[in-house]
């Protein structure tokens, strides 16, 4: 009997075994289909003040500037005020209207939007600044001082684009870009002449030089920095520099016309 | 070796029942072939010892006065066939549970398969299309294998072995069935199954199956390698070797039979010899017009307005 | 055996056959469990998939509601929704009190009525019998014992009865009637109390529902309460086949004989239709790669296709393919095994499916672009397939014209008949026997009569549809017949060689000719072409054609520049070589229109007509559109070049400026070339033309004696449906079916293979298409085949992405195995959008115009458009809403606008851009019209509406608010006064009116950029002020006081419009010259609007 | 009669009725408290042995004690083993003589009945659906696809088990004298057999099952005399629309029609005729003496010629 037990049990463990074979499928071999999640944004760093360090310099145009073409007005009486395009704006070699920003170099730090809106004036048919820089959802209030109905049109790349007018004592117009872009172009349709250049940052290390050519940007965390220069006509150059706790460098560039 | 291809072959489901069946054949063979040899031994020493002839109890299996001669149908011989339909379910069903049958796409009179076979028990007719043309291989053939197997009981007039496995006694029947029974039929599923592929071309095991393969081949009749151009000169021709053939081989099977079945002979009637003869040489016939045609490339022998042989 | 010793028991009997009967008993058992579990496990993989969706998908509920959460806070903190939850909370609070009454009022009365209904000598029981007792004396026959039956049930309802109330008492009703008023009497009293329980509820119930679709409004993602619901339904998922019969929910799409379609595809794919969004990422195991489940669980990555293909009406494989029902494995399931002959699309290739239905469809998806099948679709034509291949729905002209001519045929024979017959009648009418006969005899061969005059009118109208379907007739590749004029000799074989090699862009595969061919072939075209004479120019200013070049708009279709420098739009030739290859003169005519023919064809005669031919007849050798008819024989001609190229209305002299500066693009001088003097040798006339038939080059050009070749290629209307053994893999069969080897090794060919080199089998329709695509004669590889038995097809040198979608195209291109109601063969205003769609594209017009919201143009992206988008051709997203439709046809027939002054754009003087003729026919106008009317679903016929003429008043104020400073229309917008147009970057008002709808202007007013995006007409101008639209700068003082739209003001202003008021008005602005432009401003008013008084 | 109990009646019977109606009552119940349990009793006696129960011994008519006699009697008692004779010859029951085949083959026809009459209640013969029935079938039938399976494979078990059968025959002789006709009737059988396969072949109207039908009877075209690509045919006026692959096929195609025909040799044609030959065949094993052997050898020298 003992031996019939066994061999009842050995046919079924030869069956199970055989089961075992039947069912044995071959799985796949798993494919990636896309990178998990992305790691999320670290939280923003404060920056110690003690250490911060700070940049600044003078943007030269070697060569003669051209010569500003004159705008012609005459479309809308109710336009008086200086009329000289903006494209390269020099005196004395010094080139104004030069965005200077912090390219790379902060890693993923993430940074406060301010909280103070940037204003941007319209008036004698002209923008006021014509070249800003702003932080990435940071507000800008866009004022109409000019007698005549103007249109705002931002013409981006990566962000939004809208058109809106703006009558004369208008309310204040308050808009945000999401994105970060560099010289974005607005303009006014009604009148051609009327351009500025926004340029959306991720950061708020940035700024413009004046007629002078001088800038100045303050409070960077030490590390090493690709800062770039933009000009609405000549372009960019980027110069790299490495900033040490309290440095304060002088980074000058010079564009040809 | 293509052993993907040799793989495929062999795993198509419906090719799993030839492949079962070569090995099952072979053990049934040799089963009976065992008891035939014992057999034979006993008949052997039987007739060598006429005392012990009469008392032996005449068969191979072991055997003890006060055994009983018959025995119970219930229990002795049900439990076997009880036993025998348990695995048989049993095989079928593990069979039906692990290959599953097969089912192509929906029936499509446009698209021809390549190569468009029968069910394989049918392959061994379809292979003789090479050899014959359909009128013969799909049509009196399959008649003359039914009589031939039909009119087997008739003429043979062989009263020995009848209930019991044997060679000596039945040499020329056996061995003429084995050669029907494997060669004839079974040979030719096999080789309908595994050699021929696309275009019902000759391939090897383990070559590819191509179905770009071209092979140049010219079949030519045999009055032409005569030079026998006008059409009543090829009828006249072929008949005379199909003729010639049936008469000069059924003289020489008459010399070999005379004289190593002379009993048979004499026991049989003349139909009943005539008929065996006819039958006999038909078969004999099938592989001598195969091998005309694989190793010569003789296509037919016999050309006539109506039908070609 | 006799060597063994013979046992002692016969074994015959005594075996014991026990251990055999248990094994394979146990077998048996073990079989049939096996069985079992096969049938549900084995058989049913998708069971495993559920229990492993069932935690993912709860997980990821887990996580995403408290994301959610977050959300609704930030939600509920909105001042809004505090205020819905105030107006709730009080009102709830107010109401609870007496809700409070009320419930317990209903729950008393309940028991009472229970008590009554149920309770000892209950009602129900009393009422039961007295309804038997009534309908026994209703039924019964005998007066006698009727009246005695009476009796007994009046007495039966005398009965009192006693009814224990819930509180205890004991209440008597005297009689039946008593009880049963009581008993109703409770019943009513409880409907008020539910009634005013309900009016109660219903107020708080509201301001509940406005709380939540608030906060579902204001949520993008699910709410935290849907998300557990979702999460609530997961877990009480039991495992179990989850089908889509598509019949159960659509008998009427799916008829009873058809197939039927049951999808059991999310059995697996239970994430698909769910309401969140699922990727793969999301369902993988933390911190694992997504395996084969979280690839399952993906909810439908195009939830808006699955809104206008609700997948209970058309299910799962009608899109995707694949076999439905099968749930046996996932191979089984995605039809991926060799006996199912629909197996799912390749993910790269998932677009097919689109094709499967919307075979008639240009562009598959009217608001979207990028689509891979449209772009398919669109090569198709524009790499000239259709040249060698029929395709169902492409290039159908030549089909219909023959099917117009039988018709023709037809309708005569008819005539002929009616006619005899109507004779034959009025014969019998005649002779008629009585008056009545011979008038209904005369009747009918009146009526014959008529028939007649209206067959003879069919007939004319498809005469000119003949006119229309030879203007419609386009070929892909230039006409042959005008070689000897227009190219340098020299290069002809150069070009043939590889075109490719000369341009790298152009459309002109590569036939893999041998120098024998080429010299033949070469011969044969430049000895058969025409050796007519061409009118001589003068050379003209090159710069100022360069300068026309660019702005003219001629970049939205041909290309300059190679490699990184190329800049336009690829629907047209490449033009930087055009110097070394072209004749001058040829070039002015062609820039000038290049529809202009050298010499008529006749499809009748099969000759090119010439001046001989019209002098026999004495006419003047003059043929274009509107003298199209044959010298010979009346005949239709083809007076046009057979090309899409359409005509700027260039004057003669832009015109020559243009084609010198065409002229001089070259990187080596024309004369250069080798020479080619045995192009002129007459004995390979005739070898030539056998390689010209053999390689179908008449499939795309015009080639003289060869204008009827058909196509040399396979039909593919039905290519994705061909039986993989019907494709000719040839020698790399048994490699395709085992993969791994790529027979491609020529680098440049192995580039354009979309999935790289093969590593899996490739044995399928895919493969094939991709292969072939690639090295069209790769099936000849390794092959020894004489010449003319060579695979024709070229190399087209596509990219990548191009054989991609021509094979997303082709696979998706099948013999439906759906039911024909599957097919998206519309018959309403979409069908007009379906059949625009094939002309917009035929003509490149997405070159220019935006369509679809996001499509680039050709323009778009270059540099002279960069700071001047308004120069840039306008946006056509509402162009039917905008229109008139009769204008639109004026229009596109003339974009000038005028009969005499051409040179310029008929609407947007002001742009640099031209919108030139296309020479459309009447057919294809009617097209484009109804297209545009249909796109944004306007009626048609369109019947303006009445425009209010306006008080002397309401003038006044419209043209203070017109003219004021704070309102800028014409600081814009032109008024024909070139000084002020200088500036202008928009319409002239005057044409509004018989153009622009009136409702569609004050939509565009209100807000441009909503319509068409990036417009230089500013949005916020007017804002909304007491329900009305108002200005929204300083208005004029007259307007105080005014209540109405200030926009319907202005449109209707705008659409009275007179020059002499503009002008006015203009003035009155201070325009240093504005009252100069009268001239041109009667002008443009003459060819502006309908009439447009003067 | 029901007594009428009317306690209220107004007719009241006489009393006499009514005391006799008493006494009555009172001695039904009397009888009911002692014979019932003597009854109870009787029943639990005869619940005790079942096989003495009339239900049993109606379906049982033998006692199952091991005896010769009841051996004998459970196979003769019994319609499906009585093929079976009562007792054999000992050495018949040896596997390796007979090598089961015959049993095996019936048995086979047996589960391809069973198998088959339930794949009918899902399949119809018609070209629209017979295809969508065997995916249906594989599909969604419940052990569907195991039904069709096994009927696929026990079909070929089937024709197997009949060649080796005939195998077995030829090699012991069986055939011979007097079992001739016994052995003519088996070559029926097998053709029956092959020509059962072969018609269900097309059923699931398949490429496989299409393309082998076709072929198969592509063959009936070349019928000498009968067909028109055969000997004669063309001479007799066979046409494709007239001849016996016409007839064979309902058409000159492989279409509905060879569908429907085929679906009705293989479910109810051939299965009736096998089954008359099986039971023909039955018989005569039985008439003609049982099967052959194991018979004891005969020697040479032992036969009498017969007299001519």
């Amino acid at each position: 009997m003992k031996t019939k037990t066994s061999m009842a049990v050995w046919s079924l463990a030869a069956l199970v075994g055989f089961v075992f074979l039947a069912g044995c499928g071959k799985k796949e071999e798993e494919q990636p289909a896309g990178a998990p999640t992305a790691a999320p944004a670290a939280a923003a760093t404060p920056i110690d003040p003690a250490t911060a360090a700070s940049i600044s310099g003078t943007v030269k145009l070697d060569g003669e500037a051209p010569k500003a073409a004159k705008i012609d007005m005459s479309q809308d009486p109710a336009c008086k005020g200086t009329n000289t395009a903006e494209n390269v704006v020099a005196s004395g070699g010094h080139l104004a209207n030069v965005f200077v920003y912090v390219k790379e170099g902060l890693g993923n730090r993430t940074f406060d939007v301010p909280k103070v809106p940037i204003t941007l004036d319209q008036s004698g048919c002209k923008y006021h600044p014509h070249v800003m820089g702003v932080v990435a959802n940071q507000t800008i209030k866009i004022v109409n001082s000019d007698p005549t109905t103007h249109n705002i049109h931002p013409t981006p790349k990566d962000n939004r684009e809208w058109n809106e007018s703006q009558p004369p004592q208008a309310a204040a117009l308050e808009k945000t870009f999401a994105r970060e872009e560099i010289m974005l172009p607005v303009k006014c349709n009604q009148h051609p002449w009327m351009r500025m250049f926004v340029n959306v940052t991720k950061n708020p290390f940035f700024a413009v030089t004046g007629p002078d050519g001088k800038f100045e940007i303050k409070g960077l965390p030490p590390g090493d920095y690709t800062i770039a220069f933009v000009q609405e006509k000549l372009g960019e150059q980027d110069v790299k520099v490495t900033l040490a706790a309290k440095d304060s460098k002088t980074v000058d560039a010079t564009f040809k016309p | 070796m293509d052993w993907k291809q040799l793989w495929e072959i062999l795993s198509a489901p419906d090719n799993v029942p030839i492949i079962a069946m070569i090995p099952l054949l072979a053990f049934y063979i040799y089963l009976a072939w065992k008891q035939a040899h014992a057999n034979d031994v006993l008949i052997e020493q039987l007739a060598g010892d006429a005392a012990l002839a009469k008392t032996h109890h005449r068969k191979a299996w072991p055997f003890k006065p006060g055994w009983a001669k018959e025995v119970h149908v219930w229990p002795f011989l049900l439990r076997i066939e009880f036993l025998a339909a348990i695995i048989v379910t049993i095989i079928l069903m593990v069979w039906s549970i692990t290959l599953n049958a097969p089912l192509e796409e929906p029936a499509n009179p446009n698209l021809t398969m390549n190569p468009a076979k029968a069910p394989w028990y049918f392959l061994g007719l379809q292979e003789m299309l090479v050899y014959f043309d359909p009128w013969i291989a799909g049509v009196v053939m399959p008649t003359l294998i039914i009589f031939g197997l039909m009119v087997i009981p008739y003429i043979d007039t062989n009263p020995l072995g009848a209930g019991y496995y044997t060679w000596k006694q039945r040499k020329f029947a056996i061995g003429t069935f084995l050669f029907g029974f494997i060669i004839l039929w079974v040979s030719m599923i096999f080789i309908g199954t595994f050699i021929r592929g696309p275009g019902w071309q000759w391939f090897w095991p383990g070559q590819t199956w191509d179905h770009n393969r071209l092979i140049y081949e010219v079949n030519r009749d045999l009055p032409d390698l005569f030079g026998i151009t006008s059409n009543w000169g090829k009828g006249i021709f072929g008949a005379a070797v199909v003729g010639g053939f049936f008469a000069i081989g059924g003289m020489l099977v008459h010399a070999f039979f005379r004289r190593h079945n002379a009993k048979d002979f004499k026991r049989m009637s003349l139909l009943q010899y005539s008929i065996m003869m006819t039958f006999f040489l038909t078969m004999i016939g099938l592989p001598i017009k195969m091998l005309l045609r694989l190793l010569f490339h003789i296509k037919y022998v016999w050309i006539t307005p109506w039908f070609n042989v | 055996m006799p060597e063994k010793p013979i046992p002692e028991n016969d074994p015959v009997v005594s075996k014991s056959l026990a251990p055999h009967y248990v094994i394979s008993m146990v077998i048996l058992m073990a079989t049939f469990f096996w069985a079992m579990w096969d049938e549900d496990f084995g058989q049913r993989p998708w069971k495993a998939f559920q229990h492993e969706w069932k935690d993912r998908y709860s997980t990821f509920l887990k996580s995403a509601r408290s994301q959610s959460g977050d959300a609704q806070k930030e939600v509920e903190a909105n001042p809004d929704y505090q205020k819905l939850k105030q107006d709730y909370d009080s009102a709830s609070q107010n109401a609870a009190p007496r809700i409070q009454e009320l419930r317990e009022k209903l729950r008393d009365l309940a028991a009472r009525i229970l008590a009554v209904q149920d309770g000892t000598n209950h009602f129900t029981d009393r009422r039961a019998y007295v309804t038997a007792a009534t309908y026994a004396i209703e039924t019964e026959t005998s007066s006698s014992s009727k009246q005695r039956m009476q009796r007994n049930l009046e007495e039966y309802k005398a009965k009192p009865s006693t009814v224990e109330m819930p509180d205890g008492k004991l209440q008597t009703f005297k009689n039946f009637g008593e009880l049963e008023e009581a008993y109703n009497e409770l019943k009513n009293e409880r409907t008020q109390f539910s009634a005013e329980l309900g009016e109660l509820i219903k107020p708080v119930n509201e301001k509940k529902e406005l709380m939540d679709s608030f906060l579902t409004d204001h949520m993008v993602s699910l709410t935290p309460s849907q998300l557990t619901n979702l999460q609530n339904g997961v877990e009480v998922w039991t495992p179990k086949i989850r089908q889509i019969n598509v019949n159960e929910h659509n008998a009427d799409i799916v008829r009873e004989d058809s197939s039927q379609i049951v999808d059991r595809c999310e059995s697996c794919h239970m994430g698909i239709r769910e309401p969140v969004k699922l990727t793969a990422a999301a369902m993988s195991l933390p911190g694992k790669k997504p395996d084969v489940y979280a690839r399952a669980f993906t909810s439908h990555p195009e939830p808006d296709l699955l809104k206008i293909h609700d997948p209970d009406k058309f299910g799962c494989t009608p899109c995707h393919q694949g076999n439905g029902r099968a749930t046996t494995s996932v191979e089984k399931a995605h039809g991926n095994y060799e006996h199912w002959l629909w197996p799912v699309f390749p993910r790269a290739n998932f677009e097919a499916g689109c094709q499967v239905c919307h075979s008639a469809d240009m562009v598959v998806v009217t608001n979207d672009v990028g689509w891979v099948v449209s772009e398919g679709k669109d090569l198709f034509r524009q790499r000239g397939c259709v040249g060698c291949h029929r395709f169902e729905g492409y290039d159908k002209e030549p089909e219909d014209l023959l099917s117009v001519a039988q018709q023709i045929k037809q309708l005569d024979q008819e005539k002929k008949d009616n006619f005899k017959q109507a004779g034959d009648l009025m014969k019998q009418a005649d002779k008629a026997e009585s008056n009545e006969e011979a008038n209904r005899l005369n009747d009918r061969a009146v009526a014959l009569k008529v028939t007649n005059s209206k067959l003879d009118l069919r007939i004319v109208q498809l005469d000119r549809s003949t006119k229309s379907l030879l203007e419609d007739m386009k070929k892909v590749g230039p006409n042959l017949k005008d070689i000897r004029l227009k190219l340098n000799k020299n290069w002809i074989p150069v070009w043939l060689k590889k075109p490719s090699d000369f341009r790298a862009t152009t459309k002109m595969p590569n036939f893999r000719l041998s120098d024998d061919q080429i010299k033949a072939i070469s011969a044969f075209i430049w000895q058969s072409a025409l050796k007519d004479s061409l009118h001589k120019h003068k050379l003209g200013n090159a710069a100022h054609g360069k300068e026309l070049f660019e702005s003219r708009g001629c970049l939205a279709c041909h290309s300059i520049g190679e490699g990184d420098q190329l800049q336009g739009g690829t629907f047209a030739a490449n033009l930087t070589r055009v110097g070394e290859k072209a004749n001058y003169d040829y070039l002015v005519r062609w820039v000038h229109n290049a529809r202009e023919r050298t010499r008529p064809y006749c499809p009748l005669e099969k000759k090119d007509i010439g001046p001989e031919d019209y002098k026999k007849k004495g006419l003047p050798y003059v043929f274009d559109l509107e003298h199209s008819r044959c010298p010979n024989d009346g005949h239709e001609l083809q007076v046009q070049n057979m090309t899409v190229m359409p005509s700027l209305r260039l004057s003669p002299q832009d015109a020559e400026d243009v084609a010198s500066y065409l002229i001089t693009l070259k990187k080596q001088d024309p004369s250069s070339y080798a020479d080619a003097s045995f192009m002129d040798d007459p004995n390979l006339k005739d070898e030539g033309k056998k390689w010209v038939r053999h390689f179908g080059c008449a499939g795309c050009h015009e080639i003289s004696g060869l204008e009827e070749e058909g196509r040399i290629g396979t039909e593919l209307t039905i290519e994705g449906s061909k039986p993989i053994e019907r494709l000719d893999f040839a020698l790399f069969t048994e490699i395709a079916q085992r993969g791994g080897v790529e027979p491609i090794t020529d680098p440049e060919d192995l580039a354009r293979l979309p999935e790289g080199p093969a590593k899996q089998p490739w044995y399928d329709q895919k493969g094939f298409f991709e292969h072939k695509l690639a090295e069209p004669n790769i099936w000849d590889k390794g092959k020894d085949k004489p010449e003319t038995e060579k695979l024709r097809m070229p190399n087209l040198h596509l990219t990548k992405d191009q054989i991609r979608a021509l094979t997303t195209f082709l696979l998706g291109s099948q013999e439906n195995p759906l039911p024909p109601n599957y097919q998206y063969r519309p018959l309403d205003y979409r069908r007009d959008i379906q059949e625009g769609w094939w002309v917009v594209k035929k003509y490149n017009c997405m070159g220019c115009h935006q369509l679809i919201p996001g499509q680039k143009t050709s323009l778009m992206g270059m540099a002279r458009y960069k700071d001047a988008q308004e120069q840039l051709p306008p946006k056509l997203l509402t162009e039917g809403a905008r229109v008139d439709p009769e204008w639109l046809q004026r229009f596109l027939k003339n974009p000038s606008l005028s009969a005499t002054d051409t040179n310029r754009n008929g609407v947007r003087s002001y742009l640099q851009v031209r919108m030139p003729t296309f020479s459309f026919s009447e057919n294809e106008l009617g097209k484009l019209v109804r297209f545009f009317q249909a796109l944004s679903r306007q009626p048609f016929p369109y019947i303006p509406e009445e425009v209010p003429v306006l008080t002397a008043k309401e003038t006044e104020m419209a043209r203070s608010l017109f003219s004021s400073t704070a309102a800028p229309c014409l600081k814009c917008h032109a008024t024909g006064d070139p000084a002020h147009d200088r500036f202008a970057t928009a319409p002239n008002f005057l044409q509004a009116r018989g153009r622009l709808k009136p409702d569609w202007m004050e939509r565009w007013m209100l807000d441009p950029q909503a319509i068409a995006p990036g417009t230089s007409m500013p949005s916020g101008l007017f804002k909304r002020d007491n329900g009305h639209w108002v200005f929204s700068g300083p208005t004029p003082a007259s307007f105080q006081g005014y209540d109405k739209d200030h926009t319907k003001l202005l449109v209707d202003y705008i659409l009275q419009l007179t020059p002499e008021e503009q002008r006015r008005v203009g003035a009155a602005m201070g325009r240093s010259s504005a009252g100069s432009g009268s001239s041109s401003g009667s002008k443009s008013s003459g060819n502006g609007g309908r009439g447009a008084p003067e | 009669m029901p007594e009428e109990k009317t306690p209220n009646g107004k007719n009241g019977k006489s009393a006499g009725l009514v005391e006799r109606l008493k006494a009555g009552v009172k001695e039904d119940l009397e009888s009911l408290k002692t014979e019932l349990p003597a009854k109870a009793k009787e029943q639990v006696e005869i619940l005790k042995k079942p096989t003495k129960t009339q239900v049993y011994t109606s379906i049982f008519r033998h006692k199952h004690d091991d005896t010769p006699r009841n051996r004998a009697l459970g196979v003769l008692s019994n319609v499906f083993l009585h093929l079976h004779p009562a007792k054999i010859n000992r050495d018949a029951v040896r596997y390796s003589y007979t090598w089961g085949m015959g049993g095996i083959t019936f048995y086979l026809f047996i589960v391809l009945t069973l198998t088959g009459v339930m794949l009918m209640f899902y399949y119809h013969p018609s070209k629209v659906q017979a295809f969508r029935d065997v995916l249906y079938l594989e599909h969604d039938v419940p052990f569907g696809k195991l039904l069709r399976n096994m009927h696929r494979w026990a079909a070929h078990l089937m024709v197997i088990a009949v060649e080796l059968h005939m195998f077995r025959v030829f090699l012991t002789g069986s055939y011979k004298k007097p079992r001739e006709f016994n052995w003519n009737v088996g070559v029926i059988l097998l053709v029956l057999t092959l020509l059962l396969s072969f018609t269900g072949y097309l059923l699931p109207d398949d490429q496989l099952g299409f393309w082998a039908v076709t072929v198969g009877t592509n063959m009936a075209r070349a019928t000498p005399l009968l067909g028109h690509e055969g000997p004669f045919g063309q001479q007799l006026g066979m046409t494709p629309y007239n001849d016996v692959r016409f007839g064979l096929l309902g058409g000159s195609i492989v279409d509905a029609n060879a569908l429907l025909r085929s679906y009705i040799w293989h479910c109810i044609g051939i299965p009736i005729i096998a089954s008359i030959f099986m039971v023909l065949h039955f018989w005569r094993v039985r008439k003609d003496g049982g099967i052959s052997g194991p018979a004891p050898v005969v020697l040479d020298s032992e036969v009498k010629e017969a007299k001519k």
